[in-house]
């Protein structure tokens, strides 16, 4: 048992390291913290990224991934969260490219690949409906072939930056079986066809990033289809185990953490400090506790998916503690915060308190998803419940 | 013993209930907030006309002499509507204060609160006061026969909007002294007062107010600001826990609703077991903020109560109202799925409120500090 | 709104008062601290609460109960607690006899309620089975009609003080119909039957109060049927309803938060009085703050009964708060006594914390049944979202 | 990066196991219990036999030259087979400041505790201590070439059959002085010396012990006995804690079973959603509890582990697995209904005995006290 780094591991950190310090610049961070042209923003980060080889942290080399193992992505992502670095927009790189190289034609690798690395395509997810949320499989969105094309018709919801793609991978239906998980299809739909309408959806933080996408015959060259007909949900539930590996979000967790303790030095009345109320502290240290003993959950998970194992259920286990810790510390950063935290911005900011309170409440407010989307905790627990303890 | 309210009690809280029937729904609550001052002032004559605001001013200054039992009720029904018109920072917080200062215009100024033609605001926090209201910079110092303010005070709810402004300030002693506070009154619009505002995630207002050397009014004994904001922290305290126990019975009743109709898996969500007793969880901790709400009212106007045991009252009113708040907030969101993210419904709106609620005056943790300093420091 | 008593009521509180402080003397208190002599003890105390015509707060005068209000047993129940005293054992007083009176006929009311209101009879309960624990109305204990007898066999479990009782009541099965509620009957055994067995069950806290009763065709007269054949699920029904208002038991608790508090007075080391710090406080406020909403939660059950309501599923409320406080106040008493709350006694307690740490530990195991029996906290949740929420 | 005990981690572990199994059935295990002594000496010499009782101690001194996480790997199984033979009292608390003291007969003595011909015990704690290792009234005074010691220790593990007995006395300083601490060995049956015994709610054995100017021999430097004891204490608390990671897995997995089995509503109540995802919960606090102890084990055997960051560490894990071993007890007891009530089956016994880890030598509360010190201090 050791949780050391071998020494080529230490290197890459120091790489990794001196790449944040001179490329994550000052501009870029404040730009990022403000939450403002986040498309721009985003894609100037990812193209510096993909200038030094790093944007595709999960791809094969052979696709302009970078090929690391997993201990490199896990120094990776320590540094970026400690460099208060953004993680790349998901949707592309994380997402729909890992179906594509994996289940996808030569020409869907040749015409997809390139863009979404380089970030000239921008992705979003076209899964959730209206009636099928945690119950996925309900979806009723529909494909019918008609020549070379599909006629796609239903609406999607929930679409996170739909207002700035150009494609949108889907879960369709193109049949009926027995089993509601077959007939689906997985269908790359480009968002400029004739009859997509993108109705935004305004979000309890007081923002836009949420969509429904309306399709009404929207028609959709057969080559855009993934792999075979009716296989949809097999390549998505591939995508969904790997979404799930990440988002324990230790670092930015661990980032906050230290934030909160850093703001608590300086919120100072007649008591003292307030990092020294020691009921202050106990929230605090309820929090962190649980949060070294996720470091480790994802360690161990990480060294046994470094010496081959896939990832399993333990997954749900990361998601459910890693989304409750963080729920838990967008609240105490509330509440470290005091009442500013409820004020939003007119024309300016009154004060850095002002400043943060924003943020905090901005990432409070719209956190509240994280125990929902990707498959929510109940359903989570529901597959704990079932594939771990057999119940 | 009776823990219910009275027959007059009721009739008030059901003139909320049929007058936000009729007029707010939550379409019509939100055309109200577009309005320039973020709220309508078409209601506000309307509440002047139906009395509310004059339940908590004394008979002899034209009130309707109401008791904190009277705020409570009307304050839980304003929650439920999710009243956005500065009901709070009029009633309770200006009025409050003014009704207890020794302002010179006092009886005209509590008439014109009570027909609605003046709005008015406190000024008490500062940046760096956080939840003691004893830290206070702003400045008050003789000029000639009046005072004049300087400093800056943050948060003052309903400040875009006051007219007049009554101010919490320094008139000697260090930072934290709580002796060296007295109140000031003066106009919003006088000279060396500049009104920052903002709205609140609950969609009411605040503002941020500079003051350089602006004329003010003793309305206190000198030093006695503090004494008097600790008796109407008192109401503030109630009307902000019944405001939420309001909102948590509209939250749980919305929740139970919604999982009714929401299908998953073939049938609706509210026949699964584990969301059942989440929901029976939620509803406990309802039943327990309304039993202690009522507990504080109860003890709150019984003259053998001791300082102390007030003190206990009022603190784990507003620990239990922050944790259960929290607790049925962040189910009633959760048990709504994406639905419950929208700004479409009003749900995410109740639970704004709610937080907001829980960073006022102090938050789960300051009043529990100051519950245990009561209860266990003998 | 308000919750002062009555004068009548206040005058009635110290009548109460004096009667505490008169007659549960400093020798009774050490028995029933130590408990030891269970049944001696409690049968002394019960007569001198009868002599005083107090023993029976549920029942009617003119069965000889007090007949108090509400407002009369809550006050009593109050004083009994301050004062440290036990309650009555419940099995005769509080449960059968109100079934007796209120469903029995003459002369079962002549036969067993003077005898029970002297304490001459110990009575114990017979609902649960092995295989019917939560799920009541599985029960298989057969009553089979012989002649003006029945024919019991079966088996019932965790009866309390079933080695000291001269009678048991039992829900028996004597017939099959589409609903398994019906077809129960509600019949008094005596214990000096031939065919019962009674099998000790030593439990959690190294103590002996439970048993299982078997019953080998155990001949009972016709006679002690209460009411009608096949009725007895409803009889059983109204006194479970009755058993859980008074299962909030706030006044025990309030006791409980005062004895840790003096407790945590005397625990000094370095750092101060455990009552002084922070964290201890906070543990305990958790439950204090509870506690006090539960009183009023109380109150407001008590004050609808005043006023004529029936007990309604408000009691499921109060039976799980009520008993969550309880076993969270019991665990903090272990830990403001510390590792001695683990001694077990041996010849002697060695010394003070010995002592109360033996109570505490004690108290805390058998606690964790608080949340099983009378309907586990799991089917009072059950019964709050049918009955309240309508779920 | 390995996260997984070595092969001959697994061996070890492995020989517990396949020993439980063969000789420690429940029943077996009770029967053991009824000697005496409340325990088997045969077992204990099996124990020596196998080489168990040599973990923790250094190769010089005849030991298997363990390291903490070779203590762990047997404490955890040592957990999950709930063994009641006094391998904590003897390895970690009497071993661990034997090893570490400057006891004349030192190797001597090590080698009869590894072959099993002495057992021992450590007197540390006395009534008044609480969780506060630095609080001591036992002095010990010189008595010409010797010292004698005068005052009662109280809960020593181990005590009715120990031999020998390492004191924690005060040579000078006032009560909570650390520096004024020394460590005394002297026979159990040495004259002054007066052992009373009691079982422990687990199981095991503990004495309260008067010294009446008993005679003993200095075994640390004069005042370094404190400094000794923390030394032990970073073991005393990885033990215990991998101790109770074993009986935490032990307890989920005979909760799953039984509501596997257990029929009500005429279903097994593993079917039941709420109960599910509370067994979710139990399986979750298990997960834990098992990688921060895996987290502590590298960190603190990794030099460059700062001294802050070891005492983060070792009272995180201490506050985590009190925490969820309360969660995991309670909820193993009420899912098994009225039978987890009952002395006949495994479970109260497992739970008593992780009751009983939370209550030695620091609970949940004293814990996270010195976490938030380590952690917010600075």
């Amino acid at each position: 048992m050791d949780n050391s780094f071998s020494s080529a591991d230490l290197e890459f950190q120091k790489e990794v390291r001196d790449f944040f310090e001179k490329e994550f610049t000052a501009d870029l961070r404040a730009r990022v913290q403000d939450g403002i042209d986040v498309k721009s923003t985003s894609v100037e980060w990812q193209k510096k990224l993909n200038e030094r080889g790093w944007v595709a942290t999960d791809w094969p080399v052979e696709y302009g991934g970078t090929g690391w193992t997993p201990v490199q992505k896990f120094i990776f992502e320590a540094e970026r969260c400690a460099a208060g670095a953004p993680d790349v927009v998901p949707f592309g790189l994380k997402m729909v490219a890992p179906v594509i190289f994996t289940f996808g034609s030569d020409a869907q690798k040749e015409k997809f690949l390139p863009r979404i690395l380089n970030s000239e395509d921008w992705w979003c997810q076209g899964y959730s409906e209206p009636g099928a949320g945690s119950d996925l499989a309900a979806l009723q969105t529909r494909a019918v072939k008609d020549g070379d094309d599909y006629i796609v018709s239903g609406a999607k919801i929930w679409t996170t930056y739909a207002q700035f793609a150009d494609w949108i991978f889907c879960l369709v239906r193109t049949g009926s079986f027995d089993k509601r998980q077959q007939g689906i299809s997985f269908l790359l739909i480009d968002m400029k066809s004739e009859g997509i309408t993108v109705n935004p959806i305004h979000s309890i933080d007081n923002y836009h990033s949420l969509n429904e996408v309306v399709f009404d015959n929207v028609r959709v060259p057969a080559e855009n289809l993934i792999g075979s007909e009716h296989q949809g949900w097999t390549y998505a539930k591939a995508l969904l185990a790997h979404e799930r590996t990440s988002i324990a979000a230790v670092g930015d967790s661990k980032s906050a953490l230290r934030e909160i303790v850093e703001l608590a030095k300086t919120q100072t009345n007649a008591n003292g400090r307030l990092i020294d109320d020691p009921l202050f502290q106990t929230r605090l240290s309820n929090i962190e506790i649980e949060l070294m003993a996720l470091e480790y959950m994802d360690l161990r998970v990480l060294a046994s998916l470094s010496s081959g194992a896939t990832p399993g259920p333990e997954a749900s286990l990361l998601k459910i503690k890693g989304t409750e810790i963080q729920q838990a510390l967008q609240e105490l950063r509330m509440q470290a915060i005091g009442a500013y935290a409820g004020a939003l911005r007119q024309d300016e900011y009154q004060n850095d308190l002002h400043r943060r309170g924003s943020t905090a409440r901005r990432s409070y407010m719209y956190g509240r998803a994280a125990t929902i989307y990707g498959g929510s905790n109940e359903v989570q627990r529901n597959v704990i419940a079932k594939a771990v303890l057999g119940l | 013993m009776n823990f219910e309210y009275s027959e007059e009690q009721n009739l008030l809280k059901e003139s909320i209930v049929r007058w936000a029937q009729d007029n707010y729904s939550f379409d019509q609550r939100r055309a109200s907030m577009n309005n320039d001052d973020g709220f309508s002032r078409a209601h506000w004559a309307t509440f002047a006309e139906l009395g509310w605001l004059s339940v908590p001013f004394a008979e002899e200054h034209g009130g309707y002499g109401g008791s904190v039992i009277d705020i409570a009720a009307i304050m839980q029904e304003f929650g439920k509507a999710l009243v956005v018109e500065p009901v709070f920072p009029n009633l309770v917080l200006f009025g409050g204060l003014l009704e207890r200062s020794t302002a010179s215009n006092k009886a005209e100024l509590l008439g014109q609160v009570i027909d609605g033609s003046l709005m008015g605001a406190a000024a008490i926090s500062e940046v760096q006061s956080r939840f003691d209201a004893s830290n206070v910079a702003v400045t008050a110092t003789v000029d000639g026969d009046n005072y004049s303010l300087s400093g800056t005070k943050s948060m003052v709810l309903g400040g875009p909007q006051a007219q007049k402004l009554i101010v919490l300030a320094r008139t000697s002693g260090e930072q934290t002294d709580e002796t060296g506070l007295s109140l000031f009154l003066l106009d919003a619009d006088a000279s060396g007062v500049k009104c920052n505002g903002y709205p609140l995630m609950d969609g009411q207002q605040a503002a941020d107010i500079d003051f350089d050397g602006a004329p003010a009014e003793l309305v206190s004994e000198l030093g006695g600001g503090y004494a008097i904001l600790q008796e109407v922290m008192g109401l503030v305290h109630i009307a902000l826990s019944a405001e939420a126990v309001g909102i948590m019975e509209k939250l749980n009743k919305t929740t139970v609703e919604y999982t009714k109709t929401r299908k998953q898996f073939g049938v609706t969500i509210s026949s699964f077991q584990a969301l059942q007793h989440r929901m029976v969880d939620m509803f406990m901790a309802f039943e327990q903020s309304k039993s202690l709400l009522v507990g504080a009212l109860c003890e709150l106007t019984d003259d053998s109560t001791s300082e102390q045991r007030a003190a206990k009252v009022v603190t784990a009113l507003r620990t239990l109202i922050a944790k259960n708040g929290k607790l049925i907030g962040d189910e009633a969101i959760q048990l709504h799925g994406g639905m419950g993210l929208t700004d479409e419904l009003d749900v995410g709106h109740y639970v704004k409120r709610l937080m907001m609620i829980n960073l006022l005056f102090g938050d789960q943790t300051s009043f529990q500090k100051k519950f245990n300093h009561a209860a266990y420091a003998a």
